[in-house]
């Protein structure tokens, strides 16, 4: 089904959105634009190419509670915190951050072991997909092309947003979607003109100009094993890596966390939050043996996580070339250009 | 569906100090929860993670054996050196009656459908041995030693005061359905015992690979020089089983802290065998 | 979890009149990890200490509070009650509920709540508490006096004197130092060589003493009661081992020097004893002004020496040393006047200073003891200059106490030896001291007039006749409020003691601290005068400050005693709430090499990480909180154990 | 001013003959990233390597960062002004050699920050054209900028502290805990950093508003008199937060205290492990 | 009710806490506020210390330690002050009033000062009113 609002209205679809619960949205502030919990149906916007950090924030948060106990005489009880989660909606999230929901699943619900976490927020909430409209040129440092990802997609999303003229286009794709436009009544149908105008768009979506090189999953996963221990290349694309988590932290599909308590006066939670495979100490044990003492060994776990590790794994690459550790990479780091180095090497 | 993070409560019944230095006790726990109990199913191999609050979590291998009922027991070491690791020394201030949580069992256990009619040669070094305590006595549960074939167990320590289970070994050196082999690098006045690191004792008892398993724990220098003797044996890698040490935190496969190649850890191992571990990249 | 007791003291009503200690109690035993929470009239009384006891024994409780008084009271009495119920004394808490909290306030309320506050602090660090065992290191028994003056030879025999082995060392050819150079010494005006010598004599004598003339300190190593000190022996070229002392070479030696004891007024041999009661007697020989060394020719000492002790190949030697305790008496160097223009000295011949003016005095000096100037005159008038660079805001600030008395001394001996007029020109007569104001008030009868002013200018520009072939002194008379002008003969300078000119050299070696002139910094200025900032280094005599002879036995006299202290035990216990490297956390910034006084922590450069000298450490924490990784671990006080106090006192 | 590209020039030239004669055993410069305007931290190891060093105003790394990881090894080192007050602060601080230490000094105005747009002037960082101690100039020396680097500080010291403190509590609750600012840090050598010590636990290690402001704060002070005002934890920030407004606050108050700024001269001690007699108590006020 | 500040001390052992004792030995009143924690010496304090103690809810913190020149350990309090210095500054550039923190050198034997600084400063954050920046939101 396909639904259709003036961009001039758009602030009366938000409106209907909060209304139903809590929805996040890209909002613009003074450094550019992010994924937000919406307090006020001003705050969103639909004027952005990509958002600096990637939306999973809405489903993994940087910092979450797990339980909460208090120090006590004799035992101490700690009480889980899986709060009530409301049906929440995610409005505005480009194709290829859609596309990294799927690939989180995999790990997060997958293994024989569910993250309830995960698993209830994936549930309750409603993903809008936002394509990119056929005059929006991508950043020069995306590649998501690479990864067979159309500007454009509509799969993963329940309901498909694009903008048309002065027109926001509305599909929906799952039922979930369908129901949720056929609550908001006062949207109007969309027309044949509007359909092809979509198909069309999703068409020239797929062959949109990112960055590109022909990547074979598989032989890529089985080239950086076999990279894997050539220590001077990696040290090599390495040497300018100062072993921060910023790439990790914007990648919509890097997925580590650590846990701690964290106790005030006898008080505490126990919280899981982001951590990152390219931190010194992320795989130091108590006993001081640290398998990754070099910025190099967490270079290539990183990389090599992704682009063969869990295509071996789950059989799909855990990147969706967002280009946003690249762009935010504060030496410059890129990964498409390493991976093509080491699969052509 | 049950929330795996969540730790379920468990009393400590039992302090036992292992070593004279008293840097390794086993824990004996009981559920305080019949269901909790009923929950956890676990064989020999598998590890849970035992949590204090406001301390934290630590993986630990389970060192008692499913056959053993009404409790499970832990033996943990006091982690680090000058500073010490917050919940391994928490543990180990705690009391008969101390009430602490735990969530497990976690990853896979000893491969028991393998190992089933085979002969089982256990080799352990000193504190790395409670998994593998754990599946000798489940072995040698009347009901399961004839499942398996030829036991003979090889353990050594530093110094005789550094043996872990001193009375159990004394009980399994009384039985004649086990060989037991205990030795130490250098013994003392009142050691009786073999004197002698674990690879060399490996290599004089010479257990035979026909139809043989060996399981094998402890640390890094041991293996490293006990996998040739065995190898020399004709021991072939998918025949020589270990258990790996991991940095881990969730235990469930998620965090992945403890992602080597294609496996997580926690999830996928805590036991490889020596095939398996060579198709991993080179980075544990 | 530990097993914590709380002892709540009444301290009679000290404590309970303001604090309600029963509800105190009800609150710290419903605390997590407190075992038991008691209260008791008196908890430092016998029962009270037998109380605890039974407790930790009855509760097997593994850290106790004792919230009573303030520590720097009781907290060794319930240490030794601890260690005695065998808990280790660092698991004691003390809470400090009188002297901050009972006797500061009137109000029950606010008086009760902050005991508990205090109490819950003192629970959030009790448990992160661990037990502490001091160490104990060997003490070697010997010590090192560094300096021959009248403070090292008093120092080195008061040590010998109980049978413990002194190296006395002693940078110039002989003992005496200073003193050995004056004539007559203040106020009793007896001979200071009188009772100078039989000293210097009793340290040749005194088996105890190994007396190491000619000699420097080059290095010293290690700590309180494990120094090694590193001792130059600078050649003498006479080996004194073979001398006999006779002294034939001295005779027979052509060449010539200026007499460093006779500060240059006479001439000496090139091989020489600096004076006739020198110790030792054995000569050495002066490079500078030997003909062989300087012509390459002569040997005439060689050919006449029968003990064959010349050997002019001898190079520098060193001596190795342990010792348990050092005392430097390095003394003082007189401050050098020429660049003081005003007054004239080395311009005018007739300008001399106080220790030129000592050496004219004496019977054995240049001048056989006459008081005559360098062209033969003997003067008729001569006036004393006080406080020359002394009490001077462009030289030396501070008085250097001796000068007034030492002058009215030289005014004395003027006019005995002179019959000329003798003028005193001071700012303030300072005679504090024994006998010093009688001897002033005797001086004020012997017709020297004191003119009260410091002296501006000496200079030869004359005026009238009568003050041709004069000096004039012009001066400020501030009791006048007049401008003089005083044609004399002679100038006697009295100027600053300053300190020697390569203190801070020494002062480097040794680890101490220096004042902003390069005086040698005492621990405390009252409290531990002798001691410094180093364990097991001690200072006596004017390298400290300026001071006379009594006070410089008086303190030589202490320092031997300090020293005593330390090598009269076999055994030294060190502290034990010392700071350590945790090496893992260490990223070798040095910052606390840097920073501590006691040059405890230290680099281990190829390691990359600091280490630190358990045997120096003070435990102060310095180093701890200069350390950006936290990778020093001050014992007993912990960053952790700090801030777990924080919070329990923050709770509530 | 020299031109970019001549200073590229003399870089591969001098880099080349270094490790041609075997001066050096490598030389920390830059290198072609995935396009002009994003150059990476480059290390030639050989004169081919020299061969592929950049120079252009997007060179803005402080590559002291680097040769800090290398205490040991005779290395040369690309230095603009900034950059090379670092690796005098470094020298003071034990952590360098000068021996060791070839400096390719390249004074440089008008560097730009790729990300921000931003020009590197006294209004930003990175202020200091020229480099203060070096071995070769790889071109001709600049005049210094007259403004007080200072002087940005004057919007924020004109707030209310509570103007001011909401600005921060605002920047700290943005930080995502990366930790790039003090891993692109050429000061914040420290391994392991005071925030992975479990024992104590100065912050909470999940990112909280409270542990961002202690990491943040107990960072701004452990860098005190010791920031060269590089800018690099701010370009690094992925979240924009304009750390180099605390640091130049320090930077100033060490200076006005105790008249000593930064990585100026080899012989100088770090402030904080240092004191004077006459230090006053007015400072305390 | 009226507001009463949390105020923590951290009073070095040598002279500060001495002098706090001797102002109780000798009886002195001055408002109870004020919890104070014994260190060995002021130079041992960490400036997160005083961080900390904000972030635990102290609404002013005040250090004691040796007369500059009297330390007990030489030179400790010399250092001290400079950090001290800086972290006053870091507190008013952060927006916190400066006015909650505060550095005094009060010897073993000013116990009259301690009472009287403790006094004036107590009543200078009460006038401040609750420190609510850097405390921890409990909730």
């Amino acid at each position: 089904m396909l639904r259709k609002i003036e961009q001039g209205r758009f602030g009366e679809l938000i409106e209907a959105l909060l209304a139903r619960g809590p929805l996040y949205a890209p909002v613009r502030d003074d450094r550019g634009v992010n994924f937000q919990l919406i307090r006020k149906a001003s705050e969103p916007t639909l004027d952005f190419y990509n958002t600096l950090q990637s939306p999973k924030l809405a489903w993994f948060p940087q910092s979450e509670d797990l339980i909460r106990y208090r120090l006590a005489k004799g035992e101490t009880k700690g009480e889980a915190i899986s709060g009530p989660v409301a049906p929440t909606v995610v409005l505005g999230m480009r194709p290829w951050d859609v596309k990294s929901l799927a690939i989180m699943d995999l790990l997060f619900l997958g293994g024989g072991k569910e993250d309830p976490y995960w698993l209830e927020k994936r549930r309750l909430t409603t993903v809008i997909g936002y394509g990119l409209a056929s005059e929006e040129e991508p950043d020069g440092a995306d590649f998501f092309r690479t990864l067979n990802i159309g500007a454009a997609d509509s799969d993963g999303s329940d309901v498909f947003l694009l903008k048309k003229d002065g027109d926001l286009l509305l599909e929906g794709i799952t039922e979930r979607g369908k129901g949720l436009l056929g609550e908001l009544t006062f949207l109007k149908e969309g027309t044949e003109e509007d359909e092809r105008y979509l198909v069309a768009a999703k068409a020239g979506g797929k062959d949109r100009k990112t960055r590109f090189f022909d990547l074979d999953a598989n032989a890529a996963a089985d080239k950086l094993k076999a990279v894997f221990a050539d220590n001077t290349f990696w040290e090599k694309e390495a040497e300018g890596c100062i072993s921060c988590g910023t790439c990790t932290f914007v990648c919509p599909t890097c997925h580590c966390f650590d846990i701690a308590d964290e106790t005030l006066f006898r008080d505490g939670v126990r919280r899981r939050f982001w951590d990152a495979c390219m931190f010194t100490d992320f795989t130091l044990e108590a006993s001081g043996h640290n398998p990754r003492p070099r910025t190099f060994q967490r270079l290539r776990q990183k990389i090599c996580h992704k682009y063969s590790f869990y295509i071996e794994k789950f059989g799909v690459v855990s990147c969706v070339g967002c280009g946003r550790c690249t762009r935010l990479c504060p030496v410059n780091i890129d990964i498409f250009s390493l991976v093509a180095r080491a699969v052509n090497l | 569906m049950q929330n795996p993070y969540l730790p379920m409560p468990v009393r400590v019944i039992k302090v036992t100090t292992e070593v004279d230095t008293g840097e390794i006790k086993t824990f004996r726990l009981a559920f305080v929860n019949k269901e909790d109990e009923e929950r956890f199913d676990y064989l020999p191999g598998q590890f849970a993670e035992l949590s204090i609050y406001g301390k934290g979590e630590s993986p630990i291998g389970i060192a008692s054996s499913p056959t053993q009922k009404g409790y499970i027991e832990f033996t943990v070491q006091r982690a680090g050196t000058v500073v010490p690791g917050q919940v391994t020394s928490a543990l180990h201030d705690l009391e008969e009656g101390a009430i602490i949580g735990i969530r497990g069992p976690l990853g896979h256990p000893w491969p028991l459908e393998f190992l089933e009619g085979k002969n089982i040669v256990v080799v352990g070094g000193g504190f790395a041995f409670t998994t593998l305590r754990s599946l000798v006595n489940y072995m040698i549960y009347e009901e399961n030693r004839r499942r398996f074939g030829k036991i003979s167990i090889i353990y050594g320590a530093r110094l005789p005061g550094l043996l872990c289970y001193k009375d159990e070994l004394a009980l399994w050196g009384k039985r004649d359905d086990l060989d037991l082999c205990v030795t130490v690098d250098k013994g003392n006045e009142a050691w009786e015992g073999r004197e002698g690191f674990v690879p060399a004792i490996c290599k004089d008892v010479a257990p035979c690979a026909e139809n043989a398993v060996a399981v094998i724990c402890g640390p890094p220098i041991m293996i490293k020089y006990t996998l040739p003797v065995f190898f020399n044996l004709n021991f072939s890698k998918e025949n020589i089983l270990t258990s790996l040490e991991m940095r881990m935190k969730c235990g469930i496969g998620k965090c992945g802290r403890c992602n080597v190649g294609s496996k997580y850890i926690c999830n996928d191992g805590p036991v490889f065998s020596l095939a398996e571990l060579d198709a991993l990249p080179r980075d544990f | 979890m530990s097993r914590i007791g709380v002892f709540v003291c009444h301290c009679g009503l000290n404590i309970a009149k303001t604090v309600r200690v029963s509800e105190v109690v009800e609150f710290a035993a419903n605390l997590p990890e407190v075992v038991i929470a008691e209260e008791y009239r008196f908890v430092c009384s016998t029962p009270g200490q037998e109380l605890i006891a039974g407790d930790i024994k009855k509760y097997n409780l593994d850290r106790i509070i004792v919230a009573a008084c303030s520590p720097l009271m009781h907290e060794k009495t319930f240490r030794k009650v601890a260690e005695a119920a065998g808990l280790n004394q660092y698991l004691v808490t003390i809470v400090n509920i009188r002297e901050q909290c009972s006797w500061v306030t009137e109000d029950e309320d606010v008086a009760t709540k902050k005991a508990k506050a205090l109490i819950n602090g003192a629970v959030y660090r009790a448990r992160l508490l661990a037990p502490l065992v001091s160490r104990f290191i060997d003490v070697n028994p010997e010590v090192v006096v560094v300096g021959g003056g009248i403070a090292g030879i008093q120092t080195a025999l008061e040590i010998a004197a109980v049978g413990r082995k002194v190296y006395l060392v002693e940078r110039t050819p002989t003992i005496g130092g200073h003193m050995a150079q004056f004539d007559k010494t203040f106020p009793t005006l007896d001979c200071s060589a009188c009772i100078l010598t039989p000293k210097m004599d009793a340290v040749l004598q005194n088996p105890n003493i190994e007396l190491l003339t000619y000699c420097e300190v080059a290095e010293v190593k290690g700590f309180v009661g494990n120094f090694d000190v590193k001792i130059r022996q600078k050649a003498r070229y006479v080996d004194h081992a073979k001398c006999n002392a006779c002294l034939a070479c001295v005779e027979k030696c052509p060449g010539k020097g200026e007499s460093e004891f006779d500060e240059g007024l006479a001439k000496r041999k090139a091989i020489y004893i600096p004076f006739p009661q020198a110790v030792p007697q054995k000569p050495v020989i002066d490079r500078e002004t030997c003909t062989y060394f300087i012509k390459g020719k002569c040997r005439l000492c060689e050919k006449i020496c029968e003990q064959k002790a010349i050997d002019y190949e001898q190079a520098d030697s060193y001596i190795e040393i342990k010792a348990g305790a050092i005392v430097a008496a390095t003394g003082y160097d007189l401050m050098d006047v020429k660049p003081l223009a005003q007054y004239g000295y080395g311009r005018y011949p007739a300008v001399y200073h106080a220790l030129e003016i000592e050496r004219l005095f004496n019977s054995a000096g240049p001048t056989a003891g006459k008081v005559v100037m360098r062209d033969g005159r003997e003067p008729q008038s001569i006036a004393i200059l006080h406080c020359i660079g002394s009490r001077d805001k462009n030289n030396y600030e501070y008085c250097s106490r001796v000068c007034c008395m030492y002058s009215l001394k030289f005014a004395h001996l003027l006019k005995e030896k002179t019959h000329g007029d003798v003028y005193q020109l001071y700012i303030d007569m300072r005679a504090g001291g024994k006998g010093y104001e009688e001897f002033y008030s005797r001086l004020l009868e012997e017709d020297v007039k004191f003119i009260r002013g410091k002296a501006a200018t000496v200079t030869h520009r004359t005026k009238n006749p009568e003050e041709e072939g004069k000096l004039i002194v012009e001066v400020d008379d501030t009791l006048t409020g007049k401008f003089a002008r005083i044609p004399v003969d002679m100038v006697v300078l009295a100027p600053a003691m300053k300190p020697r000119a390569d203190a801070k050299d020494m002062a480097r070696m040794l680890n101490l601290s220096t004042d902003k002139y390069g005086f040698f910094m005492e621990k405390h200025p009252k409290l531990a005068p002798l001691s410094t900032m180093t364990d097991g280094v001690f200072i006596a005599g004017a390298c400290q400050s300026p001071k006379d002879i009594p006070d410089t036995v008086s303190q030589a006299t202490g320092a031997a005693a300090e020293a005593l202290t330390i090598v009269s035990k076999a055994k030294m216990e060190l502290e034990a709430a010392t700071a350590m490297v945790n090496a893992a956390a260490c990223s070798g910034c040095r910052n606390c090499v840097t920073v501590c006084p006691y040059s405890a922590p230290s680099m281990n450069e190829e390691k990359g990480v600091s280490e630190i000298n358990e045997a120096l450490c003070k435990g102060c924490g310095l180093c701890a909180a200069a350390c950006p990784t936290s990778a020093i671990i001050t014992r007993h006080f912990t960053n952790e154990q700090v801030m777990a106090e924080m919070e329990g006192l923050m709770e509530f | 001013m020299t031109a970019f590209k001549d200073i590229e020039e003399r870089l591969k030239e001098k880099a080349k003959d270094l490790l041609e004669k075997g001066e050096v055993e490598c030389v920390f410069a830059y290198g072609r990233g995935y396009d002009e305007r994003h150059p990476r931290p480059y290390v030639a190891k050989t004169k081919e390597d020299a061969e592929n060093l950049v120079f252009n105003e997007y060179c803005t790394f402080n590559l002291a960062r680097y040769a800090v990881k290398e205490p040991r090894k005779k290395i040369a080192v690309a230095a603009k002004g900034a950059d090379s007050r670092a690796l005098v602060q470094l020298i003071q601080e034990g952590k360098l050699k000068r021996e060791n230490l070839v400096i390719l000094g390249i004074p440089a105005a008008g560097m730009v920050d790729a990300k921000s747009g931003l020009t590197l002037d006294e209004k930003t960082t990175g202020a200091f054209a020229n480099p203060v101690v070096y071995d070769v100039l790889l071109g001709d020396k600049l005049p210094e900028a007259k403004n007080s680097p200072y002087e940005v500080l004057g919007e924020l010291e004109g707030l209310s502290g509570d103007g001011r403190w909401e600005f921060w509590r605002k920047e700290f609750a943005r930080c995502l805990r990366c930790f790039a600012c003090r891993k692109a840090c050429p000061m914040c050598y420290c391994d392991p950093c005071f925030m992975d010590q479990s024992r104590p636990r100065w912050a909470d290690k999940s990112p909280t508003l409270d542990g961002n402001t202690m990491y943040h704060l107990t960072r701004f002070y452990h860098l005190a008199g010791r920031c060269v005002d590089c800018g690099e934890c701010t370009r690094a920030c992925p979240v924009d937060i304009p750390l180099y407004l605390f640091h130049k606050r320090l930077a100033k108050d060490c200076e006005e205290m105790f008249n000593q700024a930064a990585g100026m001269k080899l012989e100088d001690k770090p402030v904080l492990v240092d004191f004077r007699v006459e230090d006053g108590d007015e400072i305390l006020l | 009710m009226d507001f009463e500040p949390k105020i923590l001390g951290i009073a070095c052992n040598w002279c500060t806490y001495t002098g706090a004792d001797l102002a109780g030995t000798t009886r002195l009143k001055y408002p109870q506020n004020i919890r104070v924690v014994r260190v060995m010496c002021s130079s041992r304090i960490n400036p997160s210390f005083i961080f900390r103690a904000f972030q635990l809810g102290a609404d002013g913190v005040l250090v004691g330690g040796c007369h500059p020149g009297d330390c007990h350990y030489g030179t400790g309090n010399m250092y001290a002050r400079r950090r001290l210095a800086i972290t006053k500054k870091m507190l008013e550039f952060a927006g916190i009033e400066p006015g909650r923190f505060r550095v005094e050198w009060i010897s073993a034997s000013e116990g009259n000062r301690f009472a009287e600084v403790v006094g004036e400063f107590t009543g200078q954050v009460k006038g401040l009113g609750p420190q609510t920046k850097l405390k921890i939101k409990t909730d």
